[in-house]
């Protein structure tokens, strides 16, 4: 079947409801609003109060109650109406959600979801651009996810759910109302195995997220205009990493474009390019090279933030560069 | 739906209360004008926002202008404002420019904030306007810093901190309150209760003994509640905020009744849903601050309906010389995007121009 | 120097009480016995620390005994606790081994936490207690979370949830108590007033009304005062808030009045400046938790001296066995520097063995 | 004269408090109690009550008002306990301190400086380990400053303070007892410039913060046992960062070996690699190789915590297995 992005991750939180009676609902708006971007349309009208909650603006609050609930064995699902809003529950979800299975000497457990949109290129300005995939993959304890189309969405967050270790879920403003083929009968896709999104032997476009789209359209574009087959990976789950599809892909290329719609400065995309060099040294015919988004904070303006995000334009150039 | 509270302290005749009492129609005319203006502006950038001239967030104060006109209408020169993202109003209030506003909502270069900010985030340091602030709750602790460098520059000032009724439950205005109260700093918050948080009400989000306001009282911190579509009232309980901060340089914390006529931002697609037709019509007909005290102003015989009119007009000329030069005016350069991130750089100082301050390319 | 505040609620004979009358001897008993272990332990692990065998923060509970063994002793089959780092008294008081304590405290794989923990990080979650908490206030959002689960889980029981007089002015408390109240959780926030956090009076950090417990008031919470050198009166008021928590699924503070002896942490060099020798001598005289029990309890004719000093003989006893283990323990082994970080990982389930979870070599 | 670290920040401080009757000093602790690690010793004495402020533990509520202060022309340095309690805090710091001269299209500027220890190593575990530098400095808008020495503690606080953007100064406990020599004349030390510590032919040690010490140990063996000419780059400033030091190193010896107390996964070294393999791969005899903090929260055991972080074990056994 043909769904969106959205639709996806709605079907993976109606499914988990139902299969597990332990999973929970909450965040901003989610329930009789039915979520900020829509995401949970109808889980409340479905499933009720007790497992649809609505919160007040308390993202701290909030936040570490599900995390207080999840050490007693409850799978919350925790709505951040924008990742950017981690930032007031930053001490919760690092010291907390990270790390209290490591202080109890793994006494303890917290099999937490905590989910919503981080990105930019919606119009919002900065505060409500953050991307903190870096920040989190950093943070060992913590998993981080960042689905690029509604299939990935959908597995993916489904064994997020699943998962016993505290996930952050990355999704993308952009992508909700894209569409994607999904199968009829259910399917998890593991935590850690990155996707080739497109074969190829000239180059490795490398992404996670929407970027994975912009290197999908550089790639068509390097196929059309330059006749160059570029490899597009999609890395899907950032930690944990699939490390080995990486040197494989690069292995095979012998060249590498990062694509990242995270700021430069350690970038997830900085981490790829060093384990990169790292591991694959003899087999890079060329500097890695890294696609961000322009080192600034998210500016508003509508004619500069297209921009401002790795375009198809950036990619192709780079690619050409080393080629 | 919502009934309004009634207010703790006594009713009065607020017209007659000092502050108000010595005004002249001219100033009293030019409240409505204020509000007016703030209205008329909204109303054209909904326009520009269906006509997809802009995007992103566009929140609407419509509804809520004698809360920013009131308060801010108190302001003497070493007072400051700074607010959260439902931001026009204060910053027309304040005298900023209808262009340069416009301009920003299209994220045009000529904008207030250069483009950068857009809606959420107007600025006018000039007029002690300090913005503008997206993150819910997140401009307390900063409205707390305003009055403690006017205290420890010996100014007498305060600054007057507006929040929503959802934003008092977010951490950092707690701490903002205890250190309001432990170090005597004036500050204001002024709880703009317009009932709703978004889609939620406020029974669904606030716990409290029967005001937002009284939190404060939790810190010692003296609080009262006032009706918010009575500009007198707006006025005269301000000013006893304002003259304890002036005077005793001591906090306050006043919790405004009021409402919002437009969904939570433009494309809040459930404007009408958590809340009845009725109610959003009871309050346009029965409550509305622009409606109210333009009728108290023609019953005062400082104004006339033609009078009224005419100034209406007036606004709305302004209002579309605004919407003109923000569709003429060009977007910012794309160089321009590097710009306005440190000050050093910015100013092209030794610092500025030490070591790699973008990476990237 | 801080005078002890009166209660708001009437004094009353707490001994009288409905939940201290039914007490057996043997119980009462057992309450001294808990309260010493406390004492003993520390003086052990202050030994330990000035002699090198421990660094880091090791923050003494002696002087709030009977904060912890009277609340904790109310305790059912689902009522839960979790603290801040000033953990050791709770931590024994749920009945945790000393001899894993101690050997947490000096980083022994034996320890409770395997040595990944530390003083401020003890955990006993079979024993319903979940830490140990190193960021102030950090734990009440978690233990709000325990409540929540308790009642989405439909078990009559409750949290408690301890902070200290300088943890009241963290956000996350505010908005913790907010949710409490909002959504009706059973948790019980005890605020351990030792007035002073690190070296700053409670006066001096925190602004209130009269109590801090009355926070609670701006959110229609329920709350008390205790005075905690009576374990009858912790215990009464305490199970107060316990049955309002179990039969009608509500919130509560209260503030318990105490005292530390020592300074914030071992290494606090300040210990007696910001506080006078006096101050110091009068609580230990005066109002000395364990002194003032025992007292009590030979009073009652439920303990004799002799009695009493043969069960402190074997606490000590016990102590030393726990030191003795502590020293003799093995530090963990290097690998374990990557075990319980991930469950998956731990359990080596599929998704702990997919992908790559650690980096750097 | 022969100072420690601690003495040298306590003199930037008190001379920058003289010199401009904005500066005030603002943290828990600093004044009565003379600073949790005695940082800000006789300062309150010798300055009174209205240049030495001690707040109570709300860092939220007081970070966010010296921020607030210096868009009004306050000069704030705001003491953090701990790094690690930045997280409560954090979007204050990152939203606020680092935007807001962005959304305001440059009107408002914020002289701040928030500064305490980052650092692990002091058995005191996890949630009280955090070296976010990683985190700020991919943050544009603030800077992020790592002095490894009484020297240059001095003079790059001076700078800080004096610097018209939000500067956060990341110290470590560790060295506040450590002596070096300091100049008795006033000296300020420009953000942005790397220090050479140790010249050097074979291979690039390039560290910041105390990692910096570690390196200077393993120069020192990698000569007297290896016959290994290791010269040892400490970055001082991550942001501004001194790039053209990083390479100019690189260019001479062709391998680098990174030493850095981040985690790794988008550490400062992740950086500093991608950005050595991107603009210095011709130059490169190897790949560039990182020794950080191994890879998990910081354990308190002190049997293990010394391990956990890089030691000259570490940075010579990378070092020799690319040379
Ligand atoms: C920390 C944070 N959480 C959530 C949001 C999203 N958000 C923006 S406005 C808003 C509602 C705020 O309501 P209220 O404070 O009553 O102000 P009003 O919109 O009514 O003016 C929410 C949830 C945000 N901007 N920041
Ligand atoms: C967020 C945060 N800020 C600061 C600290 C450092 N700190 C640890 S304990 C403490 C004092 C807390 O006092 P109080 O809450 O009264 O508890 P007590 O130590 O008296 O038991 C401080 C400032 C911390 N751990 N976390
Ligand atoms: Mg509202
Ligand atoms: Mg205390």
């Amino acid at each position: 079947m043909l769904i969106t992005y959205r639709t996806a991750l709605n079907q993976a939180m109606a499914e988990e409801i139902v299969r597990d009676e332990n999973v929970v609902i909450i965040g901003e708006e989610v329930a009789q609003y039915n979520g900020a971007y829509k995401v949970t349309e109808g889980l409340w009208e479905r499933f009720g109060d007790k497992r649809v909650v609505d919160a007040p603006i308390s993202e701290a609050g909030f936040v570490g109650m599900g995390i207080g609930a999840s050490m007693l064995g409850i799978r919350p699902v925790m709505e951040l109406m924008f990742w950017s809003f981690a930032y007031v529950a930053w001490d919760q979800i690092i010291n907390n959600a990270g790390q209290v299975r490591y202080m109890s000497g793994g006494l303890i457990n917290c099999p937490i979801v905590i989910r919503g949109p981080a990105n930019g290129g919606t119009n919002v300005g900065a505060t409500h651009s953050h991307t903190p995939e870096n920040f989190i993959a950093n943070t060992p304890g913590l998993k981080v996810v960042c689905p690029a189309t509604a299939y990935d969405a959908k597995g993916l967050l489904k064994a997020a759910i699943r998962d016993n270790d505290p996930v952050c879920f990355m999704e993308n403003t952009l992508l909700y109302g894209e569409q994607w083929e999904v199968p009829e009968e259910e399917y998890v896709i593991p935590l850690g195995v990155a996707d080739i999104k497109r074969e190829g032997s000239d180059v490795s476009l490398i992404a996670h997220g929407r970027a994975v789209l912009t290197a999908l359209k550089a790639a068509a574009r390097l196929e059309s205009e330059h006749g160059i087959s570029a490899e597009v990976l999609d890395l899907r789950s950032i930690r944990p990493l699939d490390e080995e599809a990486i040197l494989r892909t690069v292995r095979k290329t012998h060249r590498a474009v990062l694509v990242d719609e995270n700021k430069p400065f350690c970038g997830v995309s900085a981490q790829i390019a060093a384990t990169i060099q790292e591991k694959a040294f003899d087999d890079l015919d060329a500097p890695v090279q890294r696609v961000c988004s322009l080192d600034a904070p998210a500016i508003y303006s509508p004619a500069l933030e297209p921009i401002q995000l790795p375009t198809a334009d950036r990619v192709i150039a780079k690619a050409l560069e080393i080629l | 739906m919502s009934v309004k509270k009634k207010t703790p302290s006594a009713p009065a005749d607020f017209a007659a209360s000092e502050i108000n009492a010595s005004l002249t129609p001219a100033e009293k005319i030019g409240f409505f004008v204020a509000m007016l203006r703030i209205r008329r502006f909204e109303q054209t950038a909904l326009k520009y926002y269906n006509q997809g001239k802009m995007g992103g967030f566009l929140h609407l104060y419509i509804g809520q202008e004698s809360v920013a006109v009131g308060t801010i209408s108190l302001m003497g020169k070493d007072d400051h404002v700074i607010t959260a993202y439902r931001d026009h109003g204060h910053a027309l209030a304040v005298g900023m420019d209808m262009k340069a506003c416009m301009a920003e909502l299209l994220g045009k270069g000529t904008g207030c904030s250069h483009g950068k900010g857009g809606s959420m985030h107007f600025f006018a340091p000039e007029k002690n306007y300090w913005g503008g602030h997206g993150i819910v709750a997140g401009q307390t602790p900063l409205g707390l810093g305003l009055a403690y460098g006017l205290k420890y520059k010996g100014l007498k000032g305060c600054c007057l901190c507006f929040l929503g009724d959802g934003a008092v439950n977010q951490g950092a205005f707690h701490e903002s309150l205890n250190l309001a109260a432990l170090w005597k700093l004036p500050v204001i918050y002024v709880i703009e209760n317009n009932q709703y948080s978004m889609g939620t009400s406020m029974e669904r989000s606030s716990a409290m003994k029967n005001f937002l306001a009284e939190r404060a009282e939790g810190y010692g911190i003296a609080w009262d509640v006032a009706n918010g579509e009575d500009l007198y009232e707006v006025r005269a309980k301000t000013w006893n905020a304002i003259k304890r901060a002036h005077d005793e340089c001591l906090p306050f914390v006043i919790e405004v009744d009021t409402y919002r006529y437009y969904g939570h931002s433009v494309a809040d697609a459930n404007a009408k849903k958590y809340r009845s037709a009725e109610e959003i019509e009871s309050y346009k007909t029965h409550h509305d601050p622009i409606r109210l005290w333009r009728a108290r102003l023609v019953n005062e015989g400082v104004l006339t309906e033609e009078a009224a009119d005419e100034l209406d007009a007036k606004v709305k000329e302004e209002t579309s010389v605004a919407g003109q030069f923000a569709i003429e005016s060009d977007p910012p350069v794309p160089e321009s995007i590097f710009e306005d991130v440190y000050w050093e750089v910015d100013n092209q100082t030794e610092a500025g121009q030490t070591g790699r301050h973008f990476f990237g390319d």
